[in-house]
């Protein structure tokens, strides 16, 4: 007999999601599906705002990552604007988004992935939580908060409060740096360069005991995508928006963002508020890619800062090039981590840094703007329309969590398969279907914490619906 | 008060909160108030425009009135004993203040006027953290037409000061009010988009006189628009001088 | 930047976190709770931090202060508001998390927190949740009316209880 | 016009009038005319002529006759007796006529000793229906001007205004100030100009007084005018009166032309030097010009708003100039009180308030129409006996006066006496004369939010109390209404009316909770029945689980 079983809400993730596994009548899964369903009318919201607004709306509509949303909407408007940004504003947002990459990886890595890394998968679900993980590695947990305020208290320092930095504005950024902060911030590299090498060094360690895992949590060939500097570099805030096949082949590059539309589609189902993007010449389903971390390490050559580079190697050696395992955007969050703090040093010792010269003043000078950025989950793709005067008229959001929506229902369904049997049902089985959407550390959010805060219900159902077997946590 | 006092000023004695103060019998109780550095909150009014008594906040208690009046358009007068900042009064200004904030759309954390807009820090300074009557929450227009300047009626809490400087210190008099009530709106000339009108002169005393982001320079980003209303005193009474 | 144990007992300190989002109007309570804590509450001794949301780093204050107060919203029918109308406010002493605690996500509770407080940096305040229960978290600003007058109670609630000192065990 | 010729025309007429046999009066006040009292008198017009007795038969348009539930009426004067009619129709017109010299035509016949007749007094209304509100003649004829024409031949405007304060009159248009007083104030403010005001901006709902006036006896609205201007040294004057009364209009125009050409109007009027013009200003509409301040910014071409009083407009009014402002009724008390003396005005109506009002009446009541009584007189004789009680054999619940300002009046208040201070007392305000009686099927909460969405959509806008306390209250209303408010509902809403009546600038917002304020005074209970007190707001205390 058929069954379903859900799995809601999805914890340790952001926003609110369940899962539902339909099983088949040997108990063994047959389909499984990634459910989002907390709606963001925000697109609505802004209608008819002034576009100058943009940057700091949609910046305190999403808290989780709000530098992020900052900068690809600054960038949509530097883009309506038509303006060069001067030099130095764009090494400050750059700074900013590589130290907004750093706090939030940190939390992915240390509070919400931690739990299942260091404390194992099949783990007493008592225990498997971030209570268990700071009772058994306090240093551990330690290092992640520390790490994490060395990278809010960056943001805080270029932009003057901790969550929503005003700083940014289309055209550039509205202050300059201070020669203070910029001393604080160098004054916590070595710290923060100390935590992110030894991370990398430990999950190297550990990171062959889940080659189960690594096997099949979304293991399977797809595209990538990403942002990709000039001489194939790493990227966070410019450059190229870039798709590689899973044989890492170059297979289109985007000219400038506004063509973003010409490769990507983006699909609607009925079960999710999500929208699927996938990439269009292939068409949909097909056309599945992921963003993010992972995507990123595979879609360039190198980072560019000589620890990262080094680690990189071993990464590419060890992991595959491309790498294909979704588990593997762990590996490729620490890589970025370092990477990020090495390339803070860098940006703060450039000569020009402290220049006064940071804002570039226009006036709307197009009707329709995209500015593509990385968020530490992957690409954020803000495209907006506006009128003659000025005044928002459409808006539309690829966040990075859409992109991988498709990666995430295969990695979910090549989990459940692996791993659940209807006939005798284990919370490690769940867990590890969980535990593959928090590889992607997926932002669904963009709404109330308030509504996240739920027991763990995992429902097993028949066709019709009838509740047979209840898990609580 | 009669107009024989209005026409020769004469210094006369009153009592303020308690306090003794001395004054010419021209001047309004908030000036008499203000030189003897006991506030009155004010919202609408604005040194160097004639006062409109709107927006209520500075109603004050006069002993043997039995209305509240407004401290912008009272006159000093002899003996009399004011009451600026009784239990009750601050009571109704907090309603008051409420009323504007549910009235209209105005999302500070967004705003860019934000940290720089009189409403907020009138908020503040009367102590109201939250309102408790029922938001309105109107679909209001951004008119974004003109060069340089931009209206969010959205913002816009109707104290007329942007018509009063337009009309008697501009003399374009553009701007103007039109409908009633809660639907009043500022209008342009015969309501149309700023960026069409004949008569404004673009000079921007409207924006600096606005005390919350409903005028805006454009460009602006968020927090960013600070006010500067100290210009109009100083016109006012440089022209005075030539006149 | 804690201070000494010394320090401490002449100086008991409080730190009162409220959180929300203020653009999703009842959501942003806690956050309005703060700032008028920010007003009226503000001594020595008192810090008061408003906050998007509970993040970890958070900890290491919380493991500073002798007592801490959170404030916080919840959804009607869900949660602590469940079988509660919106504008109630409920009042909890809690606990640091112990291990079976069920809420893990980017969204770390109260609990969580001490428990990390206590785990990590050796702290040990007494801790209570103030929870309104609100009903609309719409895109906007603003609070719906019940939960208004819930901040209200709140207030009187926090100004009792933020007056009586109480020591560190 | 000289007084002499004055005299000639006024018994030119009545000798006119004598020497016809019958006078067929119809009228053609709005009321009747809506019922096409026009295509009536056309009709009778022809049975006159039919019958071949147009040289013994007058046929005339005259104004309202009061008993508006009846139109269109039409009286039939025959030397000194007087038959009245009731819904007449144009094919009546030939019975009608036919019997003038016999017995009245019974089906159609009012009866004469229906308290609706004999309970009223009338001042104001003397000439209304009885004579042809565009004959200046037959004002005349009705000694017409004999109060101008005494005042400039042997009063000084001190003695003019003596005669005003003997009265006791106070001011009809709602706030009861004393008219002397007022009148006095304006002829001592300083100043070479000065204005006098008549106020026909008529807003309250079902208030049709002042409409009913200028329809039926234009002239005398002008003569009171007349006699203030001379009282209080003014020489122009404006009647600010609202566009949507095209008849009343009409017939002030062609009054004003006619007393111009008679010379009561304009320069050395009755041969003295005094001066005086007249000019018509239309309103668009709007209720809050109704308020004295507003009025005069309307009246300067600015949007109707009001400001802050003091100054009065009889310290700086039009202009920035001294002006007097009464409204139609206080003005057509004028005429009568110089020509009749100011000691036999002050002999009717009680000892606070002299003389007679006008009222409206509408609603739930069996005569709806124009009456006028004595001040004083109990809430109800005017219900039950004039107005001829409650239809259906409903009960009577209540009696709202005052309009959106005023209040509702129970049933246990019925014997209260009609005065400007009683009707304060319980909660209510004489107003202009409005007087809506309301039966057992009318729920009090629906009353006060009718009011409430009146006084929101009529708010200027100007200050916030009004404008957007307004708001509030008709919401808090409709939430109440549908079920869904909760205890605490109620008391915002009774603080959202304490700080609007406090904070409001002019009398529109202050007097804007009163509908509310008084229905939560005697019908609380009809609150209470309507709130959810299971629902939300009922378990919005505090809850306490202590270590959960």
């Amino acid at each position: 007999m058929a069954q379903q079983i859900k799995i809601e809400p999805v914890t340790r993730i952001e926003g609110h999601a369940k899962i539902t596994l339909t099983l088949g009548d040997d108990g063994k899964v047959n389909d499984a599906m990634f459910h989002v369903t907390q709606f963001r009318g925000f697109e609505k919201f802004v209608e008819g705002r002034p576009l100058t607004e943009m940057p700091s709306i949609t910046a305190r509509i999403c808290g989780i990552c709000p530098v992020s949303h900052l900068m690809a909407s600054a960038k949509a408007c530097d883009d309506l604007l038509s303006v060069e940004i001067p030099p130095t504003a764009v090494k400050l947002r750059r700074l900013m988004n590589l130290a907004q990459f750093t706090q939030s990886h940190a939390l992915s890595f240390f509070h919400l992935s931690s739990p299942d890394l260091l404390l194992g998968f099949d783990a007493d679900p008592a225990t498997r939580n971030v209570v268990g993980l700071v009772r058994k590695h306090p240093q551990r947990a330690a290092d992640g908060i520390k790490l994490r305020k060395f990278g809010q208290r960056a943001i805080e320092l270029l932009g003057g409060k901790r969550v929503h930095p005003a700083w940014l504005v289309p055209g550039g950024v509205n202050k300059a740096l201070d020669p203070a902060a910029r001393e604080e911030i160098l004054a916590g590299i070595p710290q923060a360069l100390d935590i992110a090498r030894r991370t990398v060094e430990f999950f190297k360690t550990i990171v062959d005991q889940f080659h189960h895992e690594i096997d099949c949590f979304g293991n399977f060939p797809t595209m990538f995508a990403g942002l990709v500097a000039p001489h194939d570099l790493w990227e966070h805030y410019d450059g190229t928006f870039r798709f590689i096949d899973s044989d890492g082949i170059d297979v289109v590059e985007l000219n400038e963002p506004r063509e973003y539309q010409r490769y990507i589609g983006e699909a609607v189902e009925e079960f999710s508020y999500l929208k699927s993007p996938y990439y269009k010449p292939m068409g949909y389903p097909d056309g599945i890619y992921r963003v993010g971390p992972l995507a990123r390490v595979n879609i360039c050559k190198g980072f560019g800062t000589p620890l990262a580079d080094e680690e990189l190697a071993e990464f590419r050696q060890r992991a595959g090039n491309p790498a294909l395992s979704s588990f593997h955007f762990h590996w490729a969050r620490l890589l970025e981590t370092l990477h990020a703090v090495e390339q803070i040093q860098r940006i703060l010792e450039a000569p020009d840094i402290l220049d006064k010269q940071v804002r570039a003043r226009a006036r709307p000078n197009r009707l329709e703007g995209v500015g593509i950025s990385e968020a530490p989950r992957g690409s954020l793709i803000h495209h907006y329309k506006i009128d003659e005067d000025g005044r928002m008229v459409w808006a539309n959001l690829i966040i990075a969590t859409g992109h991988n929506n498709l990666s995430i229902n295969r990695g979910v369904l090549q989990v459940a398969k692996e791993y659940v049997d209807g006939t005798k049902l284990k919370e490690g089985m769940l867990n590890r279907v969980e535990a593959v959407v928090r590889t992607y550390d997926p932002c669904l959010s963009c709404s109330t914490h308030a509504l996240g805060q739920m027991a763990m219900k995992i429902e097993l159902t028949d066709r019709e619906g009838q509740v047979l077997d209840v898990l609580k946590r | 008060m009669n107009m024989s006092t209005l026409a020769t000023p004469q210094v006369i004695t009153l009592q303020i909160d308690g306090q003794d103060v001395s004054a010419r019998a021209d001047e309004s109780i908030l000036d008499v108030a203000r030189e003897n550095g006991i506030d009155i909150p004010t919202m609408c009014h604005l040194d160097g425009l004639d006062p409109v008594g709107a927006c209520r906040l500075c109603l004050i208690e006069i002993e043997g009135t039995p209305k509240l009046l407004p401290a912008c358009m009272t006159y000093a007068e002899e003996g009399m004993r004011v009451l600026t900042d009784s239990p009750r009064l601050q009571k109704y200004r907090r309603t008051i203040l409420e009323l504007i904030f549910a009235e209209r759309n105005h999302v500070c954390s967004v705003c860019v006027s934000n940290g720089h807009c009189e409403l907020q820090n009138m908020a503040v300074k009367l102590g109201v953290s939250h309102v408790t009557v029922a938001y309105r929450y109107p679909k209001m227009e951004v008119d974004s037409s003109h060069d340089r300047f931009r209206l969010d009626h959205n913002r816009c809490i109707l104290c007329t000061r942007c018509v009063r400087v337009c009309d008697a210190v501009e003399g374009a008099h553009t701007k103007d009010v039109m409908g009633r009530g809660v639907l009043s709106a500022i209008i342009h000339d015969l309501n149309e988009p700023w960026g069409d009108s004949d008569t404004c002169t673009s000079c921007g005393k409207c924006v600096h006189v606005c005390p919350t982001g409903a005028l805006v320079e454009k460009g602006t980003a968020s927090s960013e628009m600070a006010k500067r209303t100290q210009f109009l005193p100083y016109l006012t009474r440089m022209r005075e001088h030539h006149s | 930047m804690c201070l000494s144990a010394e320090q401490r007992l002449d100086n008991p300190t409080l730190l009162i976190i409220g959180y929300g989002n203020t653009l999703r109007r009842d959501d942003g309570v806690g956050v309005e709770a703060a700032r008028w804590a920010g007003e009226h509450l503000a001594r020595p001794g008192v810090r008061i931090f408003e906050s998007h949301q509970l993040v970890p780093e958070m900890a290491e204050d919380i493991a500073c202060a002798d007592r801490v107060v959170f404030i916080d919203a919840s959804v009607a029918g869900l949660g602590v508001g469940k079988g509660r109308a919106p504008g109630e406010v409920v009042h909890e002493v809690i606990k640091p998390a112990d291990e079976s605690d069920p809420s893990l996500g980017h969204h770390i509770t109260p609990q969580v927190l001490l428990a990390m407080a206590s785990a990590i940096f050796g702290g040990c305040p007494e801790a209570e949740l103030f929870t309104v229960v609100g009903s609309d978290f719409d895109h906007g600003s603003g609070l719906s009316e019940p939960v208004a007058r819930g901040l209200s109670r709140l207030q009187e609630l926090l100004r009792a209880h933020t007056l009586t000192e109480r020591s560190c065990p | 016009m000289t007084p002499e010729e004055l005299t000639q025309m006024r018994d030119q007429t009545r000798q006119k009038k004598s020497d016809c046999k019958h006078c067929v009066n119809v009228c053609t006040a709005a009321g009747c005319l809506s019922l096409r009292s026009d295509q009536l008198k056309d009709a009778i017009d022809k049975a006159v002529h039919h019958a071949g007795r147009q040289d013994e038969v007058t046929v005339k348009s005259v104004g309202c006759m009061g008993l508006c539930s009846g139109g269109p009426l039409v009286s039939v004067e025959s030397g000194d007796d007087e038959v009245m009619y009731h819904d007449v129709k144009p094919e009546d017109a030939g019975e009608l006529v036919q019997s003038l010299d016999t017995e009245p035509v019974k089906r159609l016949q009012c009866p004469s000793d229906m308290p609706f007749f004999t309970q009223q007094t009338k001042i104001v209304l003397e000439n209304s229906g009885k004579i042809d509100p565009e004959l200046l003649e037959d004002y005349i004829a009705n000694d017409g001007y004999a109060a101008l024409t005494k005042a400039l031949t042997e009063m000084s405007p001190e003695d003019v205004i003596k005669e005003v304060q003997t009265s006791g009159l106070r001011g009809r248009g709602g706030g009861g100030y004393p008219t002397g007083l007022k009148w006095s104030t304006v002829a001592k403010s300083p100043g070479q100009k000065k204005y006098v005001i008549c106020n026909a901006d008529e807003g309250d709902p079902g208030a049709f007084m002042d409409r009913s006036v200028l329809e039926s006896d234009p002239h005398r609205v002008l003569e009171g005018m007349a006699l203030a201007a001379y009282a209080v040294g003014a020489d122009a004057g404006y009647i600010y009166v609202r566009a949507e009364y095209p008849l009343a209009i009409a017939r002030l125009k062609r009054a004003i032309r006619q007393a111009e050409r008679a010379g009561l109007l304009g320069a050395h009027i009755g041969g003295s030097t005094f001066r005086f013009m007249i000019e018509l200003r239309l309103g668009a509409g709007a209720f809050v010009c109704g308020e004295e301040t507003a009025l005069i910014a309307s009246v300067e071409g600015k949007r109707g708003q009001p400001r802050p009083r003091p100054p009065y407009p009889a310290q700086r009014g039009l202009w920035g100039c001294p002006t007097l402002i009464n409204n139609v009724e206080t003005f057509a008390n004028i005429a009568p009180i110089v020509r009749n003396g100011g000691d036999w005005f002050a002999s009717i109506g009680t000892e606070k308030a002299k003389g007679t009002k006008v009222f409206a009446l509408a609603g739930k009541i069996n005569n709806t129409g124009l009456i006028e009584v004595p001040m004083g007189i109990s809430l109800r004789e005017i219900v039950e006996n004039i107005g001829g009680g409650v239809p259906d054999g409903k009960q009577f619940k209540a009696v709202q006066t005052g309009g959106p300002s005023g209040g509702c009046i129970p049933i246990d208040h019925l014997d209260m006496p009609v005065e400007y201070d009683t009707l304060k007392q319980l909660g209510s305000i004489m107003g202009s004369g409005g007087m809506i009686i309301m039966d057992e099927t009318s729920n009090m909460v629906d009353v006060a939010r009718y009011f409430m969405e009146f006084c929101m959509s009529e708010s200027c806008g100007k200050c916030v109390p009004c404008r957007v306390g307004t708001w509030q209250m008709h919401e808090l209303l409709t939430k109440i209404i549908a079920g869904e408010a909760a205890p605490k509902d109620l008391d915002l809403l009774k603080e959202l009316c304490e700080v609007v009546q406090n904070t409001s600038l002019c009398g529109l917002g202050m007097t804007s909770p009163n509908p509310v304020l008084s229905t939560l005074r005697y019908f609380e209970h009809e609150y209470l029945e309507r709130l959810n007190t299971n629902g939300h707001g009922a378990t919005a205390e505090a809850a306490s689980t202590e270590g959960a």
